[in-house]
This record gives C-alpha cells, structure tokens and sequence, in this order.
C-alpha cells in the first residue's frame, strides 16, 4: 500500500451531562451522593461570592492584582474527583479548587495583598503554590507523579492552566514527558476562551485543544466545562485511569472568564458584550442549582442559609486576614526561606536592611 | 513639543519608525487589539493593520525565534516580551541564534531585531512581574542592551535600537513609564546606542546608575545638595552593553568617590562590572571603596515588602555619607 | 448528544513510491525528468562519498566533530522539490540538501575544522547556516515565511530537524505559530530512528511524528525517507500548498543514521548490529540506482563515470579547502562580526589579543 | 585511594550516592545505555535500572521542570544537561520554580535537585559545546553555583550538592574531564557548599579562579615562581554561590594584588564580583588595579581559534607582571 491511511488509536470524544436547563443525561450521570452534590454546589457559591469579594476588596485598594475566576466555578468538580492522598498543581485561576482542597482564604488574601506569607501551604494538603509563569507548572506534575509511581502510591497529580498555556513549549514537553513515563498525571486545561486579550481560535489553529493529546497517543476527552457533573466525570474517569498505572489524561474544559483577565485588565477592550451575555446565560452555578433544585436537593431555604453561612465564613476570614496581615509585616522576612540557611551575603544584607529600618523609625 | 509619559514616548517612537520604514513589525502577546498590557502599542494595529502589529500565542520563545527569522529575511521585528520576568524563555533564542547569526554566517545573516520588554519593580505587580535580570542578556556576547531612564531618551533609544543592525534587547522600567512627563519633540530623535550621559553634574561624588533607579538616585542626589551640601554627579549609563565608561571614569577621576545603584541583586550585577571598570581604569583615584546601593541577593519580594527590597533614596544617601566619611 | 466523538478534519497519510527492489508505483511516480532523476542520484552519491571522505579525515585528525549523514541522502529529493527563492532553515545533518543548494565543500570542511570561516554563505543562497540547538531553528523559518507571505512572495522555507527535535518545545511553538499564521513552511522532520541513543520509540509515544500536526490541524504526511521519489513528491505537494496559501504542512521521513551520531560517538552501545544491517539493505542509493538501472536512465558506464567525476570534485573541495584554510588563520578574526561595529570594550580586547599574538612569535 | 580522572570521580560520588539513599534518580538525555556523553554517568543504568536512570526524551525543560516536581516529591533528582550550553533552556525553570519554591511556599516545598552541565572550552568541540556562562545561574538567587577544579574536590563537592536542601547548578569543566587523575578516596567525602580554598600558597600577589581556568592559572604560578621568582597564592573559588569571598580578601589583605582568572566573558563576568568584593572589603591593601585575565566578549569561537580565545598561561602570566610592575 503506497500511499494509506495510517490508523491513529486515539479519537478525541466530548462529554457533556447537565444541560442548560439543569436537564441530566441519565446514561452519563455519575450518581453523586447528595452530600457530594451539596458540597459541590457549596464549593461553587463560595467561590463566586469570594470572587465578588476580592473584586471589592481590589477596587477599595486592600488587595493587589488578582485573577478572577468568575464563571469557571465548575472546576471544583475537578477537585472533588481527587482524593487526599492526590496532588495538585494549580497556575493561577483555581482560587476555588484550592479553597476545596483546604487553602484558607485569608492565605488568599494575604498572597493578593502581597505578603509573602500568603503562600503558605500546610503540611499535609499535597497542592503547590500558585505558578504564574503561564505553562510552566505542569511538568512538576509530571515530575510529581513520576514520584508517585516510583514509591508505588496510588495516587495522581492533577495540573491545570489555561488554553493559552497550550501554547508554550513546556506544554508539550510536559505532556510528552507524562506519556513517555506513563506517569499518572491529568492535565486539565480550562479553555476559558480567552488568554488576556488572545481569544482562543488565534491562540492555536485546531479545532479542539483535547486533540492536542493525538500528539502524544494520550487519552483526551473535551468535556463541558460550566458542567460541574461532566467536569466531575471526566476528571474521575482519568485519575482513575492514572491511578490504574494506565498514565497520563488531557482534559480540555470548555468553559468562559466571565470577568476580567485580572483586575488590571479591560476586556471591553476587546471582546464583545453579547458574547459576555451569551456565556453568562450557561452560567455552571444556575445550571447546577436548577438541576438540584428540580431533583429536590436543594430548596430556596437551603439557598438562602448557604448564602448566609458563606456570608459569614468570608467576613470571618477577612477578619483573619486582617490580623494576620498586622503581624506580617516585618520586612526582614523577604531573607526568610531564601535558602536553608543565611548566605554570608544575606546576612550582611538582612543586617543592612535591619539598620535601615531602624534609621527610618 | 508635547509633554509625554514614557508609554507615549515610545509609542511615538513605534509609530514613527513604522510609518517611515515598512520593514518595521510588532509582534508579542496581546500588543494588537490590547494595546499591550501597559498600552505601549495602543493605537498601532488601527494604523498599520494586522499584518504589521501581530498578537501572537503565548510563547516567548517562539516569538524571538520568528523574530530571528523574519530579521534574517530582512524584516525590522519589534517583539514585547510581556513582562521581562517572561523573557527567560526566549534566552535561549537570543543567545542561541540572535547574538550569534552574524558572526555564524561571517556577515552574511543579520538580526536587526528588538526585543523589548518592561522590567523592574515598585508598581506593585504579582510574582515575576517585577525582576530585574538585565545582566542575563548584558552578558551575553552579541546582543546590545539598553535601559532608558525618562521619556524622551526612551523615544530615542528605542528609534536607535530599530535601527540598530544587530539585536537589542530593549528593557523598559515601568516604574517610570507614567511615573512623570517630559517634553518629547515630534521631530525625529535619535540616541546613540553605548553611550552614558551625566544626568545631573556635580563634583564631590559620582553616582553611577540607569532605568528605574535613576529617580530615587537623582532624588537623593537633591537630598544630598540640599541637606549635606553635597553635589553628586549623576551619570545614567542608559546601555549596559556595549558598556560605555568614558563618562563614569571621567567622573570618578574627578571625584574620587562613587556609588552604584540599581535594583538588580548586588552579587553579579551590573554594579560589580562598573567598580571592575573605576578600578582598572581609575584606581589611583579612588578615595573610598566604592560602594552598591542594589536590590538584595533575594528574590524581590511580593509588594509589602517590595519598597524595602528596591534601594530608595535613604539607602543611597545613607551610602554616599558614608563613601564620603570614608 | 451529550457525548460524541469530535470529528477532526485532518488524517495522516503515509507515502511510499519506490519500493526496496526498486519497483515504482505508477499512480504515484511523479515523473521527473531523466536529467533530474539522474541529478537526484549524483546527489545522493556525491553526499554518500563526501561523507565517507569526511569520516576518515576526522579519524586522521584533519577536521573535527562532525555528524555524519550516510543512509539518509534521500534528503537531496526535499531539496531538489524547492526553488531558488525557497528558504531552506537546516539543522546539522542536510549536507546533502547544502551541498545540493550550492554550499561548497570546502565550505562545509572549513567549518568541521574549527574556522569560523565555514559558516560564509554565498549572497542568494538563502539558506541558513548549520543550527546546533536540537529543535530551535525551525521557529526562524516560521519568520521567514512571514516575510515572505508579508512582502508577497510566493515562495516557501523549508526547515529540516530530527525525531528527537519533535520533543523540544520550540518545535510544538513553530509549528503553532506556522498553523496559526498560515505562513508557506515545510517541516521536514528526518526520523532517523535515534537521537544519539535514545530510540524513537522512547523519544515520544505517538505512533508517528507525522501525527504530530494533527494538534495544530496542519497537513501531515509520512514518507519513506530512503525513497528519493517519495521524499521529492511529498515535498513538493507542500510546498505548492505553502506556495498557494495552504499554509505549513509536517513531513515525516522515515530514514536511518547508517552511521554514529557523531564522530564522537559509538552507536554499539545502544544499538543492534542486526537493526543497522536491515536498515542497510533498505538503503536509499541502491533502491534508486536499481530504478535507474531498470528504466535504463543508468548502465554501468555512467556509474562509473559519476563516480569518477564525484572523485574529482571531492578532492578539488580538498585542496581548495587546504588553501583556505591556511589563508584563514587569522586569530583576530574572532573579532569579526561580532557586532556590525566593534565595541569599545571589543576593540581593547582586539588590541590586548594582538599584543599576546606578537608577544608568542 | 584510587588515583581517578573527574569523570570517574563523578561517576563515584554518584553510585556512592545512589547506593546509599534511594531518593536520589538520575535524568537526562543519553545518561542511560549510553552512559552519558561523556560516560559521567557509566554503568548506572545497569546497577541501578531504568527506575533511576532515566534516559529522557531531549528537552531541557521538561527535565528540570520534571527534576523540580520529583524534588517537591521527595526525591533528590540529579539532571544532566549534555552541554551548558543547552542548559539555557531551562533556564526559566530554574529561575522561575527551582530556585523560589522555597520562599514561595515560606519553606513548605523545597527543591534539592542538583542540575549537572559540562562547561566551557578547549575541548575543540562544536559550536554552542564550549560557553561559560556560569553568570545566568550564578546571579540567580534561590539557585547555588558551583564550579569544581579537581576530580577529587568534584567528587566531594557533588556529594554536598546532592545532599543540599536547595538547587545546586553544577558546572564541570570538560576541559578538565580526562586531563589528570588524582587520588579519591573510596571512603565519603564532602566538602561544604559555599568555601573556596587556597589551591597554592603565596605572599606576591593573589590569583583568583576556578573551574577549567585553574589549570593554567597554576601553571601560570609555577612558571612566574620559576621564572621571575614570584609567589602567587591561587584561590580556587570552587561555589560562585554562595560566593565566598573570605580567602581572597584575606589574601589580598596580604598581597595587596590580584588578577582574576576565568573563561567566560569578562564584561559582566565573575571577575567583577571578585574586584566588587575587594574593593568593598580590601580597598586601602590595594597596591595596583586588578586585573582580569578571561575570555573575550565574543562568542567562543570555533576551534582553530578557541585556544586564543582562553586565557592561557600567557595571558595570565601577563597579567600578573603588569600587576606587579605597577
Ligand atoms: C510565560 C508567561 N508569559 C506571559 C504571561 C502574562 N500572562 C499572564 S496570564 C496570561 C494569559 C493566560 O491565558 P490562559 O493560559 O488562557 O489562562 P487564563 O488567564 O485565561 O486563565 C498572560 C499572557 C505569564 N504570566 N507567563
Ligand atoms: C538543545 C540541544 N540539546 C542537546 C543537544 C545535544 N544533541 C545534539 S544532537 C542530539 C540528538 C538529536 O537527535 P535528532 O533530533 O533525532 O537528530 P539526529 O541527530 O538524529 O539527526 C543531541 C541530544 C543539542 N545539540 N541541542
Ligand atoms: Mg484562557
Ligand atoms: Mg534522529
């Protein structure tokens, strides 16, 4: 056969569950407790509202440049499908997967009102800090779970970033990597339609960002990503793939950034109202209420006391915040964590700076 | 003559260069319908259309690497790096390809290209927006790097550096790009790339410093006028590469005492460089240890603390009191 | 339906023509001329004989490092499918392709024995010098192409790189960037089956590179690199692609390095005896000089004289490249072409080397 | 004691390491079946299997980048860069994760990876095979630098990096891979990140170097000690990173002359940090300028010219009389 077809394993399959009616497809539903649903559903509040908060709080001057995640809420279904035991390695739009996984919001805060402090991570809780270099993070997960599967855990890393980051070459390296090693990695890029002012189709020329896997012969699944179910499903189904030693998942979540870039941004200056108001109505959150609301998990009581706890639980945590903040502020701490230990250079340096504040009280 | 933000000034700059030269194109992330983040390119994908301002994907090190290529082919590319923080991915591109392709091909190649790309701290960024590592690509053999200190030198230099037959990496200090206006003439203006200029003259002290840190410099070089009666001679060397430092030893002859400031780590910075130069150059003259008013050997913190990292007007004045008592 | 399979436009195709006995597939033969059909093979000779040549040099210590290209001179065939005003973007192992282009091996000779002087490039070659950086040249080719669809021009650039470059980032970026911009480039991957030891089969783990572009929904094809007619048909369908605004296409070779890496390096470490003698019987000079042969485009006579002529012709190279050499040991000419115009600092060391120089006489 | 070149002493403190804790993995391209390019890494493979010796696909990034996730893990990863460079590459990694993620996760992640790369010239090898730009890493904060001279102190000193909570760039000088043996002692040996050494003894004028340099930098001394009667005391800095700046001082606080040698660029170079320090510390013992004898600020040229390029004996020597004779 001169001249043929070569037959590729993979194919590249979309996922959807919920629709926008709150409808589920029976056949696809992952039959979550309803305890699992209410958390979801709490997770995604929470988020929106501390979005909202931050977004205040900015424009008031309490906090710096943040990245709002308005709208992307539905990645908590990705965190909800991780266990403990599973890392995870955020870039910088997961403020509401970090929240599930136990970052507390005052460590938020603190990090967008620029103390160091902020990035405190306790023992225990397995996620990395947020990366800001857009791509870069991803290959820690591979390295992660190479780490993982060397000690014989069963357990995966779980890295997200965005359907820019697809276009750094760490991107690829990363997912090359992952398949070479079969490590137990799932990459889950929230296709937020948008990279600043980049909007996705001039971000790559394919018609898909799952089938960027086809590269690297790794399972891919384009999932609905304003469909915390769907979300939900696909993430299970890879880290059960990863866990199960069958390596490495892309996940492409369809999903939009209904707010700005970051806080420093304009988007008016670049997209279009009537695309903003088209994804607004395919909001995850009044989808995802809707449907519990029509299976009668959720009622308009409960809303209102979900509201009203999350309420409180934010005010609490700006008040921790605040405190935190007042203590935080001694200057010498940027020669903490440099190294393990004070070079002679830093503590001559620490010493300098000591001597300066001292002259300027 | 129009008084202009160093943003405007190099739009000027941009726009200028782009009407007169048709080999003159923009590329980098979100610098077409944006504007570029800081809106140095704001305006340009209206005048000059898609073809000539290309927002690109997001990938630094492709976008030196077309650069290179379209350089080579005879082109003019003008890429931003959003921030410099974001620049180390295109390193390897510079250094690799730009700064080497002349003297690869005996001539025959050329990469007339800039990469620019705003640096530095004080405006209260996230993490890697407020590095300032000028001496990774300052060390680099082959390429040029330049750091202008006020609006008009900026329009000036970036004209210079476009018309530059080899690479420039061009960092912008945006603490100053809205920080003050300066008169900026319509009319083309050009600054030759490698040369220093005395910012403010003085004979008791040279100060020796360029980008961002040239304003608390020439503040405390007021300061110190006007409380100690001091003058310090204030020297901006504006090119880090090639280093000019006619001016500086000049002065330092003069003097017999200086300090450097830049918001670089001190270790490896461009301070070091600058006493290597005073002492080959100007030993016998030097009445004091030179001393570095820098950043510190850690990376700039997150904005609390930012302020205390960046070398200010008192840890300046507090070195130059102390060269001086020397 | 709430989940589907995507359907991608694009499907890989592989591509052979000649077989190992030399057998042509009609429907394919694309019919060149005898000239270019007897050019093709002197190509392919001269590059087999020069390189043979350049191996026992660098074993006598006459030149340095070099890598050497014998089994994959079916490059000559991408080479011979460009035109003039085509670019062509190499990486280190298409002397073939240089020499076939017009770089003299003199030239070639000059670089492998440490002058700086072996990177000139004759005015009008348009070909870039050897790019060493595994994966990094294939970006500048992307700019070129550029240039060329911004000035109008309807030609192409045509980069060349191995399997092992399909793996750096800065090949995932170019071909992005190449998709997104639709700018007329050929890249030519040489999957030469190792990169220094490491097999394709380890390097990524995707059936085919050629696959590759399907993440960027760019046309792909694989050929069988050690079939000179396959190689020049592939190449020339894309570059007419690239010529009429189709935008980049992915080529895969499938060749063999009969040979080391380099000279520095000693393939019976990692690889089979047994591997590399089934690679040899498929060897792409034999396969086209049996075609040849059969169509009676060649006789023994012509062989013979071809190899006369190429005997010559390398040793012409040889003595003009002694002279050159002996011309060109100017230490002061690291100086040169530095910058446009030496720096200050440049012009001091200039003067402190020619100091040293006439200190050591 | 087995009398071993350095890459065997590599190669020692490797299995030595492996051998006795299992969180230390080896990556990098080629280091596998092939034993390495240059066989650092020879026969670990077969000992050790292709859990722990990894034979990656060729992208520096992705190694240090998956280097970076295994150290996070709690693995202590060793990557090989096959030549410096191309280490470049992954430069951003570095920068950008390796060298804050402790400070960014106030000491909850910590990354003790050790990069390996073997540097600089004189090896006649092709292009982009012979830099030194140990000043990227060097002024990177976050990241440790250093440099060994000596298979013996390699070894040493790669044990230390391996076992160092933080990430070391370790450079080793090619030039000096195969050029002597020395005894090394089966036994462990370490020797502390961060501490120079005086490499020869001396009272006429200091010589300050390390890496492949040190070679003509003491043949410099014993010929200038022959020759002309001249003491030179040779420090071998050993960690650009934390510089240790400790032994030349005092040094120079007795010989009251320096040169400086490497062959890296010398604008922006190490040497100035060392002439910084002096004059910082040592100005008034200060009897002439110092000088450096280094590369030049060109590309390394190709082979034919490389030797010109270096500083050799000549150079240095030179250097030194000029100094003396100031
Ligand atoms: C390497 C790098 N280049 C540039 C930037 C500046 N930047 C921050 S976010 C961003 C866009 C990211 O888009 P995407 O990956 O889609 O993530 P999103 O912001 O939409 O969540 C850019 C260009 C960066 N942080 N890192
Ligand atoms: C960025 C980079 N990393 C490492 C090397 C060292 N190196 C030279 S060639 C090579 C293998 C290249 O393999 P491939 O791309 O398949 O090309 P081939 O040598 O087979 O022609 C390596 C690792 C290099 N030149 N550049
Ligand atoms: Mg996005
Ligand atoms: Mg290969």
């Amino acid at each position: 056969m001169p001249i043929r077809e070569i037959d590729l394993p993979n194919r590249v399959k979309y996922l959807s569950i919920l629709d926008q009616e709150g409808q589920v497809d029976e056949a696809l539903d992952p039959r979550l407790s309803e305890e699992l649903l209410l958390r979801l559903y709490r997770g995604m509040v929470l988020a929106r509202r501390f979005d909202e908060r931050m977004l205040i709080m900015q424009r008031q001057g309490k906090i710096g440049t943040f990245a709002p995640i308005k709208g992307q809420e539905a990645q908590v279904g990705a965190a909800a499908a991780l266990e403990e035991n599973d890392w995870i390695v955020p870039s910088f739009r997961e403020a509401p997967v970090e929240i599930w996984r136990g970052k507390p919001m005052e460590s938020i805060l603190l990090y967008y009102s620029g103390y160091s402090e902020g990035g405190e991570i306790r023992e225990g809780l397995n996620m990395l800090p947020v990366s800001v270099p857009v791509g870069s993070q991803m290959s820690h997960a591979v390295g992660i779970g190479f780490g993982m599967k060397y000690r014989g855990q069963k357990s995966v890393a779980a890295t997200f970033f965005g359907d820019g980051a697809t276009s750094q070459g760490d991107f690829h390296e990363a997912l090359n990597f992952a398949s070479v090693y079969q490590v137990p990695v799932v990459f889950i890029c929230q296709n937020n339609h948008w990279a600043i002012s980049l909007p996705r189709g001039r971000q790559t020329n394919s018609a898909t960002l799952a089938q960027k896997a086809l590269a690297y012969d790794m399972a891919a699944v384009q999932v609905d990503g304003n469909d915390v179910l769907a979300v939900y499903s696909a993430v299970k189904e890879a880290v059960d793939r990863g866990r199960g030693g069958g390596g490495p998942t892309l996940i492409e979540m369809v999903t939009y950034r209904l707010s700005m870039h970051t806080t420093a941004d304009d988007p008016k200056k670049y997209r279009s109202e009537q695309e903003v108001a088209e994804w607004e109505s395919r909001d995850p959150i009044t989808r995802f209420e809707k449907y519990l609301t029509n299976r009668g998990v959720l009622d308009e009581q409960q809303v209102r006391s979900i509201t009203q706890e999350i309420k409180a639980q934010i005010s609490q945590a700006e008040q921790r915040w605040q405190e935190a903040a007042q203590k935080r502020i001694d200057p010498l701490g940027m020669f903490e964590h440099a190294y393990a230990e004070l070079t002679p250079a830093l503590r001559d340096q620490r010493e300098m700076l000591k001597k300066e504040l001292e002259d300027k009280k | 003559m129009a008084k202009m933000n160093m943003v405007q000034a190099l739009n000027l700059a941009l726009r200028q260069e782009m009407e007169k030269d048709d080999r003159v194109v923009l590329l980098g992330e979100d610098i077409g319908v944006d504007g570029g983040v800081f809106r140095v390119t704001d305006g340009l994908l209206d005048k000059f259309g898609p073809q000539r301002v290309l927002d690109t994907p997001l990938a630094e090190s492709a976008i030196a690497g077309m650069s290179i290529g379209m350089a080579v082919y005879g082109l003019r590319p003008v890429c931003e790096m959003q921030f410099s923080g974001f620049s180390y991915y295109a390193l390897h591109q510079m250094e690799a390809h730009a700064s080497r392709m002349r003297a690869r091909s005996q001539g025959r190649y050329t990469v007339p290209m800039v990469l620019r790309a705003p640096y530095g701290g004080g405006v209260r960024a996230l993490e890697h927006h407020s590095e300032s590592r000028e001496i990774y690509w300052a060390h680099t053999p082959g390429l040029k790097m330049v750091i202008p200190s006020t609006p008009r030198l900026a329009r000036a230099l970036l004209v210079s550096a476009i018309r530059d037959p080899d690479p420039v990496v061009f960092y912008e200090p945006k603490a100053v790009y809205r920080a003050f206006r300066e008169e900026v003439p319509e009319e083309e203006e050009t600054f030759p790339l490698g040369k220093s200029r005395v910012a403010r003259p003085g004979g008791d002290l040279t100060l020796i410093s360029y980008g961002a840190s040239l304003m608390p410099t020439l503040e405390a070089a007021t300061e110190l006028s006007e409380k100690d009666g001091v003058e310090c001679e204030v020297i901006d060397l504006l090119s880090l590469s090639p280093l000019d430092d006619r001016l500086f030893i000049e002065s330092v002859k003069k003097t017999g005492r200086a300090v450097v400031v830049h918001e670089a780590h001190a270790t490896f910075g461009a301070g070091a460089e600058v006493i290597a130069r005073i002492v080959e150059k100007a030993l016998l003259y030097l009445e004091a240890p030179v001393r570095r008013a820098t950043g510190f050997d850690v990376v700039i913190p997150l904005y609390q603390r930012e302020q205390d990292y960046l070398p200010g007007v008192h840890r300046i004045t507090k070195a130059v009191r102390e060269t001086l008592a020397f």
